[in-house]
């Protein structure tokens, strides 16, 4: 239960930002950041910033690990200690352990693992900036940085949170309004499979307001697709014309 | 960091279709129920007379035991006028072959957390009454879950082991003395009963094939593409939601699990209460 | 040394909860009470209540802790959180660890490991509630539940402690007695092999006074040992009726 | 336990001979460079905008971050007047596939200490500015090393980080409310910058068959026999040294990496004065 | 977890019955001894002169270095009017092929504890008299055990380095400042001996096929069924008892058992006494 | 930056134990020392006392750290809780994790690891009393436990620290001079090769103050490497007369 911390939006309907509530903060994506990761990607929702690498298919390093049929995903969603407002302790929290566990399996479902047995990708998303939103662009920095590695997957994928703040439903919720707001809907999906991969509750949500904060969660996310395949697609040319 | 689960029960391929098959007739491999229907369930309180509270829930054949022990400590920094409540959860080896000894897994940290946000969300337990001297002595409530045998669906026996434990829990006696700390004397009767607000159960959804059943047992979970935990108050309101596994749904049907986990909680919510109308019975 | 937290033993000659010196508290014994495990068994000692699993024979995860000529025993002792006054930390502590050790040397000298040579048999014993006796309560219940997972043992064991409280020898001590008792004399053994295994001394005894501590024990471990063989010839019946 | 490395990164034998080579020639393998040049360096300030301080590095292909927070804490028993300054490094495992999760191997600690070392000697930051209530309360100052990429010489892209996010970092503004307590409130202006007294670098030299080299890259650093990090500060003096490597040198190998470093210093004074300068320009 | 030792000393099974051969006849594989005498022993008082108390101790091939540090700290909160004693054990690695490097294992803790309890159950050291402040402050004494070489017996060795060490130990010199706090002072001469009331000695009992002997050597007890390690106080009581390995002993070998320990014991005695007198007369 | 704690010289230009600047504390140097170890060295510098033990070559408990051309070296610089002034936890600190670093490649230069590979070499250093200088007295009688366990060696090598206190370099600092002072250069090197194969520096140096600093290193460390030798002959001549 959250205590409301004073007014989140406006007599005019505006956010404490002066965002409306189904405007989404700037986005920024990049790919190909780093020079030694199979794949990588920088994306930026407003002053979140994560930062994703991928290595592989490639040998884990305990062999008890491998899978006959398939690739086996090993994800990892870690804070850098100054991406917080006090400083994070560098050893792995329940919350990134969870939060681990929840990206790996946002990406499952994507990723054509049978394609690549007996062997380990592996994803890292490093946030060194955290305002809110870091799961969900953690998702989004893993799509990326996965076709950026060329790993054949099915879609892409992509997440936002949506949150209630005032009783007011708004999109790509910030730290302020998460620790203020009465709910949380962190969605991540593919929307050219149509399927949601990571869906997490955490607040009070009538059944109606569920269904209005999904519809807003899931126009983001297609946006958000078409950014991804805008930056692929950059890049390929790229690469193509080179 | 999170691996794909490589460890994993083997299911041939045809028990598999056999069980999808069925919950597409409406059956479930037990023959006993539907797919909305749970496991035979029971919820005893007060089994560890040493702990404030405590309750063992069987869902059919999966066994979660949680104990609420009471301390006093320090609020956190930004919330000096509530108490702290702490959930825990062990896979402890003895429950099944998968669970090996050591620090709690991924699985563990993520059911505490879904149990924990779920009790917080909503204010199942009232903080704000367990303030002893705001800024500076408050109860810290720790809810530890213990699976003693794994059937299937953790996450509904744990959420329904959690909130019994905490109906049953009773708040120790403590004075302060001269120097000003506060000492917990467990000779003396309790002071009361923890104030509870809200009842809150998690209605576990499996995705099997294109079908969804509730409360899946372990057979089913280990064949199910993914779940849909369905937080849920007794207002009726949706408290929490966690899709746990590797596969994925459609809107339609986390519309469809959602309503199936309204369904189901009844059962869970009667459990509850006639375990506490029976504790209040027995006096105790 | 323990200080003396006032009169243990009444004018009557009885102790605080009204027990003679000799007289155990009461003994519940249960077979076969979970469903994964190979074997299982709850014991009760009064409050103290204490759950034992058996898995295995069956392969170790390590490999490299395999013995060419017999199974190992792997033996945990472990207590939950809430089964002590103030809330133990799930951590194994020191006194875990040394009563895991002391426990599992209590039910080599029974196991016939010879029979499963480069396998592993797995015992855990879950301490639920801890009044006292918990670790000779435990071999008590790991004996029963390895006697329920078929694995062919030279006999049974149990275990009972035999504490010294105001200058009484007194069996089967709680807590109680145990933290105010001037000396704590935990045994078990194999009252059918004529075997100690398990035996420890904490305090200070005369040599005559061990006599009569360890008479007091045997007498008290040969009754659980009936005790045990009656639960086990109920259940082994009942199967064999069905 | 100290391990000597066996998970190193393969050069065939040839391509050793190649870069030693090279090095002979007075080139290097990027064509671009000779012995005593570093490779093209850039540093970025104020990258994370909610640190005290941040710097982004690039040194060839090597990206590291650094960041800077402030708390307020203890100062240490035998130090009661002054703040206390830390510094961690994390080799994170997007840098590298050579690194794994986990904490910090014993190449991570000798980095971090070897920046530590090089800080404190000197007194770069004059931690007795940061006292705020002699022997009680003092300013925490972590220094937080993030390699993002590792393209060689990890030693030289950190110092830089380092040093740049503490000229960067500005200390947060703070109230001693009634209690005493002291309360850090990062939603007003921030007090100041860090007093900042020296500035350091280390060049690292790499001993490459019989020849010397500064600033190694990922390929010449895994066919050095060693490496010669040399800590050097704005006044021109020696500050600290660390051999680091399997090999050894002679006296004259280690005089002429010492003048080698010398002469490659300039460089990377000039990247954080242009940095700082820069970042003034901007007004951030 | 504990587990069966799968990585143990192979031991030719003709040794082992020349072993047993040897003792049933009263001899030992040294030669030089009965089944009722130890090895021959050494007590060295004040090895490490930092140490506020010290000791290494020689028993046959077996050394084990005791050290006792002090700090003024917390009493626990059921003992206010008690000092602190720990006893903590290392088996490091330079002792014995069979020892990792690492925390410490099932082996160290078990000898650890049995050496706490023996020294605590008969009020070896009188903590009484180790309060600063009560309830407040205390000292703590820290006995860390090093096992150097491991030749066998390290309960036997480790047991005398600690005795012999609380006997060396000296306490430090302190200061009561105003803010209350209390402040060592080691360059000051230390204000005398820690107050010992009880000497204690443990002797272990090998059983090696039907036959007893005490202080196994490390051959010995590579072929030992089980121990029975005994402690006695100067007083002649049995003061602790630790059955230690995997096998199993009747009433009568425990019985036969304590009769031997306290045959043995007076050598033990001996050794203490002899150092304590000789370190007296070099007025150390 | 270390603060001056107080005049460390004296007018007559002696150190705070009545040392020239350029005397070393007394040595004592003993081979054989274990019986266990394949060999073993006790060294003191003064108070400093050092104990190394080498197992080896022998297979190492993980076999992915094998290498197929050379054996691997496991060095570990440990400090005994009793050591130090306050009680040092038995947890390796992140100082003796880099210690452990520096000292291994100390010894690597010298030991002829070419000719056991497949093998690993153990050293394992403990400091059993710290009053400056263990590090270095940790590489001399590692390299003295290296000759006494019969491992090729190059060349022997032994280290010592240069300080500077008070602006005087001085020889072999101890404790008090450490933390006093303003420089400590320590330095390990194999003379009859001319190798350094240890140099740090924490502190202020003039290049010129380096020159001195390193010479009288160099000096001292040779006289070491002399006494080295000397002892190492009086055992191998005893074990020959034997």
């Amino acid at each position: 239960m959250k205590a409301a911390h004073g007014r989140l939006i406006s007599e005019e309907g505006l956010r404490h930002d002066g965002r409306r509530p189904d405007e989404h903060r700037p986005v920024k994506m990049e790919v190909g950041v780093l020079s030694n990761a199979d794949g990588s990607a920088m994306v930026e929702f407003g002053r979140t910033k994560v930062l994703a690498a991928v290595y592989g298919p490639r040998e884990p390093p305990q062999r008890f690990m491998l899978l006959p049929d398939r690739a086996i995903l090993r994800v990892r969603y870690h804070m850098a200690p100054f991406s917080t407002s006090d400083r994070k302790s560098p050893a792995p929290s329940r919350r990134e352990v969870e939060l681990s566990k929840v990206i790996r399996e946002a990406l499952e479902p994507v990723v054509i693992s049978e394609l690549y047995p007996r062997t380990a990708i592996d994803v890292f998303v490093e946030v060194l900036q955290a305002d809110g939103g870091t799961r969900t662009a953690g998702v989004t920095a893993a799509s990326l940085a996965l076709a950026d590695a060329g790993i054949p997957m099915r879609a892409l994928v992509a997440g936002v949170a949506v949150g209630k703040v005032d009783g007011v439903l708004v999109l790509d919720v910030d730290e302020v309004e998460d620790s203020a707001g009465e709910a949380d809907l962190p969605v991540a999906g593919a929307p050219d499979l149509g399927l949601i991969t990571l869906l997490q509750l955490n607040g009070v949500l009538s059944e109606e307001e569920f269904e209005q904060a999904l519809d807003m969660a899931w126009r983001a996310i297609e946006d958000l697709v078409r950014q991804e395949k805008e930056v692929l697609r950059r890049k390929y040319q790229g690469v193509s014309r080179a | 960091m999170s691996v794909t689960p490589f460890r994993l029960p083997v299911i041939a391929k045809l028990r598999r279709e056999a069980i999808e098959a069925l919950i597409a007739k409406g059956l479930r491999v037990d023959g006993k129920r539907d797919p909305a229907t749970p496991r035979s369930v029971t919820v005893e309180l007060g089994v560890i007379e040493r702990a404030e509270g405590s309750a063992l829930v069987k869902l059919g054949n999966t066994q979660v035991m949680a104990g609420v022990k009471m301390d006093v400590g320090a609020p956190f920094r930004d919330t000096p006028d509530q108490g702290v409540l702490t959930v825990h959860a062990e896979f402890v080896p003895l429950a099944s072959p998968l669970f090996e000894p050591g620090p709690p897994d991924e699985n563990a940290i993520e059911l505490a957390r879904v149990v924990d946000r779920s009790l917080r969300e909503v204010g199942a337990v009232d903080l704000g009454e367990l303030v002893i001297r705001s800024g500076e002595k408050v109860w810290v409530v720790w809810v530890d879950l213990y699976i003693l045998d794994h059937g299937g669906n953790l996450f509904d026996a744990s959420m329904l082991a959690a909130m019994a434990a905490l109906l049953n829990a009773r708040i120790p006696y403590y004075e302060e003395i001269e120097t000003g700390e506060v000492v917990v004397d467990r000779s003396k009767p309790p002071l009361g009963a923890l104030p509870i607000r809200r009842r809150v159960v998690t209605v576990t959804v499996a995705k099997i094939g294109r079908h969804l059943a509730v409360d899946p047992d372990f057979e089913e979970e280990s064949v199910a593409d993914v779940r849909l935990v369905v937080a849920l108050d007794d207002g009726g309101r949706i408290v929490g939601l966690q899709k746990s596994g590797e596969g994925a749904i459609t809107r339609e049907e986390a519309r469809r699990a959602i309503a199936l986990a309204r369904q189901a909680a009844p059962v869970y919510f009667k459990a509850l209460e006639e375990a506490a109308t029976s504790s209040k019975a027995d006096g105790s």
